[in-house]
């Protein structure tokens, strides 16, 4: 999508309609969940996904800090989605810049909608994203990351929040785009979705596309969740099947 | 009674209102306010609008400052966008950086101008790798009283279909030029209220809102942006129903975009 | 006052005895105030004066924030005086600058001095000035516009705040410089007006001006003021013959 | 008895005695406490100054370092003026960013020293556009018992009067050269208590005035500076007299400033 | 129970046992939790290694980008070095700036590395004054279970072994090289408990620490860098003994360090 | 320390092993305390060592800022360490940097290993350092100053603190490096001596040494340690002998 005046554009469909990577238009990029990855947090998941690497905690509930923020009726959730320097091709400062800052607002307010926050009131639930690793799609592998998380740490939720990314790619509707195919994609639209009520709480496009390729998406997007939800389930069965905190974030 | 209990009693009300498909003000679901537009307010920018949709107003400037473009993109301008959500314009905002809030406003008009190339950026590159310009959109909020996304972007459209480049000035050429605007994206905010999805919200409708979804939309039949906020859900289906009930509310509000005026 | 080592200076006072803009030395340039501009604020105005255009608010008597500013035997007064980024020829980066804040504090204190601000301990009268367009005299428009925006919201006052900034231009002293003014001539002074005791509550200056001077553009800028003081009478009682909250600020 | 209600009763007490004419320390209205400027404090500095009004101490330190001169003055050399009033000088400051009254203190001796056309600037430019000096003027409070202003402007006049320029250690000419400096400006502070406005308020008399007034003067008769400050108010021929005032106190202290020693 | 009170019941306890010479998980005072090197694990990064001593985790990223010498040493590169804290890591980290835990982590690293003389930072220099590469040792912590700094000089000395000079990406070179290490520093940190003073501290024990030591060593026998932190005092004997120490340690973990592993 | 690919190199010892500035290996610069600098702290201390001049200021036990670090069970010891901007030889830029803020941290340990802080619960000791002028060991000066300070303020300590730097110039141990012998020498380890004990509570080192060297560094720091101890102590009974507050920093 910032390939305004860019250098060159590569071809990102074959003729016999293969991706880049050879996936098929509505193929996931191979996906490894590790629910409880940290001993220090309260739940916590390491998740490696296509290229991504994207590291989880959950901390809480908890006393709320900075203290105004506490809530008489209700935990507050409080997101931080930070990028490693390293994460990506051209080194990235230190700290959360306004990106950062916009996708921890949109995921705090997903899992709003999930988490049954009444029954802690006057705490705080803090869910802590790194990225570790960037190749498209981190906002949901951080979503699927955290999701597992509060699911480790014992959170009352509705539901998990599989959550991917769908584009528009050589002109076609994709599932879970990558790098190349984000940059130089017309369209990109993540979304995560509560499998439970078949309802999105996250939801952002940007780039070009019809209804009909709208509507085309937010199927294939909805597919995409129902298969990742399966994995994140696999992964906390898997964890509960061990002793307790294998521990391990490779 | 505080202020927090009377905001929960006002909720109910909205939304038992909705439940019968009304609205405290009196609109329908798929009612804008009345929306107004007035470009060239603010003679020290190169481009700028006033734009109002009911009580809540942001004014745009547009700056253009000879820069460099960013190495990634070597033969493009650079667009920069940036919303103050200044504590002047509402009792809800504080002094201090920019919160969340406001990074969002931000976020969502730049990529919907962005999206739908709303201008060339490769038009805004003097010399490749070496000089282009920048382009500035601030927009300040003059007053809060719900849907500031739409009016944000409308100010910034107008804003830009209304800017010269200050060439003569920089002495980048020999004369000043307007500034081409080959797309006009229109922003529409829905909430949901109950089983109802209301257009362009005010303050209490927001904090009454069971989610929020905002869909961009262009002139030629696309839509170029979305994003959802606020804590609540929509089905697929919603999100499709929202995109029909964007584009017609879009098609009308381009003009204004365009020409200023008021609807 | 900015010209050391700048490329020209332009005449700025005719053989006639007139101004870069036609105007005598002791003319103001025209003003128009508008009473209760913005329907969220307790009380506003919006201003424009010859090119500059401001908008103020007052919100209060409200909770102090921060907390540890709150007086117990009265309330606190807190301006912030803020220019749009576009408000001035050369882009100014937003958030507040150093002038900026220099600014908020001394029309904090010229508030201060005529605000009965022990009828309200424990709170706090936020007074909010935006430029949106600047063309020298910012300080003395916000003043003017954040006065009557005080009174506008109903908090008692010892009496309005009128404010003009007086000069030396070609020599001369003159009234209500305008931007060339200000940047090219000998010397600037701001200041605001108790109108019913004849002090100043805001005196500022910066130039050169021999004692002499000094007295004539005290007298002078003291008429300004006193001729402002009856267009912001003018403008609060157009607000009141008005059904309430009639709005708009252009 | 909490620092309050003490502070409280010695506003009375002073207001009370200067109803007398007579003030804490047993000055009268008209006098300033002893003064005393150390040029050459800091050898690392290009020009230095320590300056004292009573217990009221600033440190100034100048540096030169080769820069740009700004787009809109390309023939001028940039000057910068910063006041650090540092937790150590006082109870009342605290560690973290520069207060108000920090910037104010900056801002009002930058505006005199400016205004006074104390250097010239155009003299530190070395190619117009390209290269010029710019001029750091440093100032570190290091006790604060009332009169920061007086005593900065002192400490900042007198700094800049014995620095040098280091053209030979940048590689801008062959050999170090002194700074000129053209005029002497020297800021007279008063504050009205009750009907008497004394001169070099303590920080006691800070505390308790109706308003500050500080009246710059150059060694030429001009007014070169002014700010009104606290809450308090004056009447124009209270500026009048102040500013006369100021001229007396101005030749006196001007000595210092441009010689060093005590008085 | 609150955590104040369980903290100084948990303090006590390690004391008791740290009189008997023994420790909460078993180890002797001279013994290490197992300790392990995954370099390589972050492909964005020129160079990267997880480290990992018990439950502590960092991972490093080298970042290699053109840039400019800094004007007093005209002939090297430039190292950067930059610890994060996250909150993720532990409970006991907010988000924020840098707090002076995380500053002390970065700068004992930096100061390690940089005496240790790592890497040859004149070989980082392409042209003198003019271009030079510009280093970035990034460490972020994903488990903080005590000693943060043993684990964070690790995690960077491995990540700057397996680094490589992105030369051909930015048109420096006509290929890639590996970065060159000269030399492998080896941080040991080691706290007094009572009479004892036990290496490679846990997050309990460096509660209960009575002061804490760190000894970088290399591997021709120098010792590079120390830092002594926390509440606490050391006798010069002890600070001998704690240097023969670090030695032994030192020499059995730079295997890791240079070839990654476990042990 | 910061020499690699810096321009020239000077000779730091001479054949007759005399250092730059004449001194012997053992030889303390030149150093003069002055307790009782400032009339506005609790106490205050102006050290002036070799070319260095240090001011410190305490205040305390007070109320704590910000008021979360308060402590139940003792006082909290706060040090700011600072430089003046024009402290050192290319303009500083004001504020706290990294190096200043880890000072602080290990000054701020130092002098809680030795002050009674348990006699004031819930207070805050603040201990600010203000170095005026630097020339290599300004650490070790801002301790003394701080140290003699804590003592003029009137805090129980176990003893005072006196601090030095020890380091290696061509191929020797060294006493109290100056600034040239910092900048090009091969190691510099500055400490501080609990005199009492006979033990460290400040020690940093950065360079190459051998442990034999270490050892070597060890003694004749604290050697050195214990002669600045007297000059401390009698600057302490000088302040004491003279009539109270005679002030004046030069």
């Amino acid at each position: 999508m910032g390939s305004v005046g860019a250098k060159e554009v590569p071809v990102l469909l074959s003729p016999e309609g293969l991706r880049i990577d050879g996936r098929r238009l509505d193929e996931l990029r191979p996906i490894r969940i590790q629910a409880g990855a940290l001993r220090q947090a309260d739940g916590s998941a390491f998740v490696e996904w296509g290229a991504n690497k994207v590291m989880a905690a959950v901390y809480g509930p908890r006393e709320v800090h900075p203290r105004h923020l506490q809530q008489n009726n209700k935990a507050v959730i409080q997101c931080r989605y930070n990028m490693a320097a390293f994460s990506v091709d051209e080194r990235k400062r230190p700290g959360l810049d306004r990106r950062s800052q916009e996708i921890s607002k949109v995921i705090a307010e997903a899992f709003e909608s999930v988490v049954f926050a009444e029954e802690f009131p006057r705490t705080s639930i803090d869910v802590y994203i790194e990225v570790l690793q960037a190749n498209a799609g981190t906002r949901c592998a951080g979503l699927v990351a955290a999701s597992v998380a509060l699911a480790d740490a014992g959170i009352p939720m509705v539901d998990l929040l599989p959550a991917v990314a769908v584009g528009k790619v050589g002109g076609a509707i994709a599932l879970d785009l990558k790098k190349e195919e984000d940059n130089f994609g017309e369209a990109d639209l993540p979304m995560a979705l509560v499998p439970q009520s078949g309802r999105l709480v996250l939801l952002q496009m940007e780039g070009h596309m019809s209804p009909e390729e709208l509507a085309q998406s937010l199927d294939l997007g909805v597919r995409g969740c129902r298969e990742i939800y399966e994995k994140m389930k696999q992964a906390l069965r898997e964890r509960y099947a061990l002793t307790p905190a294998a521990g391990g974030a490779a | 009674m505080s202020e927090e209990v009377s905001a929960e009693i006002l909720t109910t009300h909205i939304l038992d209102l909705a439940a019968e498909g009304k609205r405290l003000d009196g609109r329908g679901p798929d009612e804008y306010r009345s929306v107004s537009i007035e470009p060239g307010f603010v003679a020290t920018a190169d481009g700028s609008a006033l734009a109002r949709i009911g009580d809540t107003a942001v004014l745009c400037g547009i700056k253009l400052e000879p820069g460099k473009p960013f190495p990634d993109t070597p033969n493009a301008g650079v667009l920069t966008t940036n919303a103050e959500l200044v504590p002047l314009s509402s009792p809800v905002f504080e002094p201090g950086p920019p919160q969340p809030g406001a990074i969002e406003v931000s976020r969502v008009v730049d990529r919907a101008i962005r999206a739908a190339e709303t201008i060339d950026l490769t038009r805004l590159c003097v010399t490749p790798s070496e000089k282009s310009w920048v382009c500035y959109v601030d927009m300040h909020a003059l007053g809060h009283a719900g849907n500031l996304i739409d009016t944000a972007l409308l100010s910034a459209v107008s804003a830009l279909a209304h800017a010269t480049v200050p060439a003569k000035r920089f002495e980048v050429a020999e004369a000043d030029y307007p500034l081409e605007v080959r797309h006009f994206p229109i922003e529409c905010t829905f909430v949901r209220l109950g089983d109802t999805i209301a257009v362009d919200p005010t303050f209490d409708e927001e904090r009454a809102a069971q989610g929020r979804l905002t869909v961009a939309t262009d002139e030629t039949g696309q839509i170029v942006a979305m994003q959802k906020g606020l804590v609540g859900a929509f089905s697929p289906d919603d999100v499709k129903d929202v995109a029909r009930r964007a584009f017609v509310h879009g098609d009308r509000l381009r003009g204004l975009a365009r020409g200023g005026g008021s609807a």
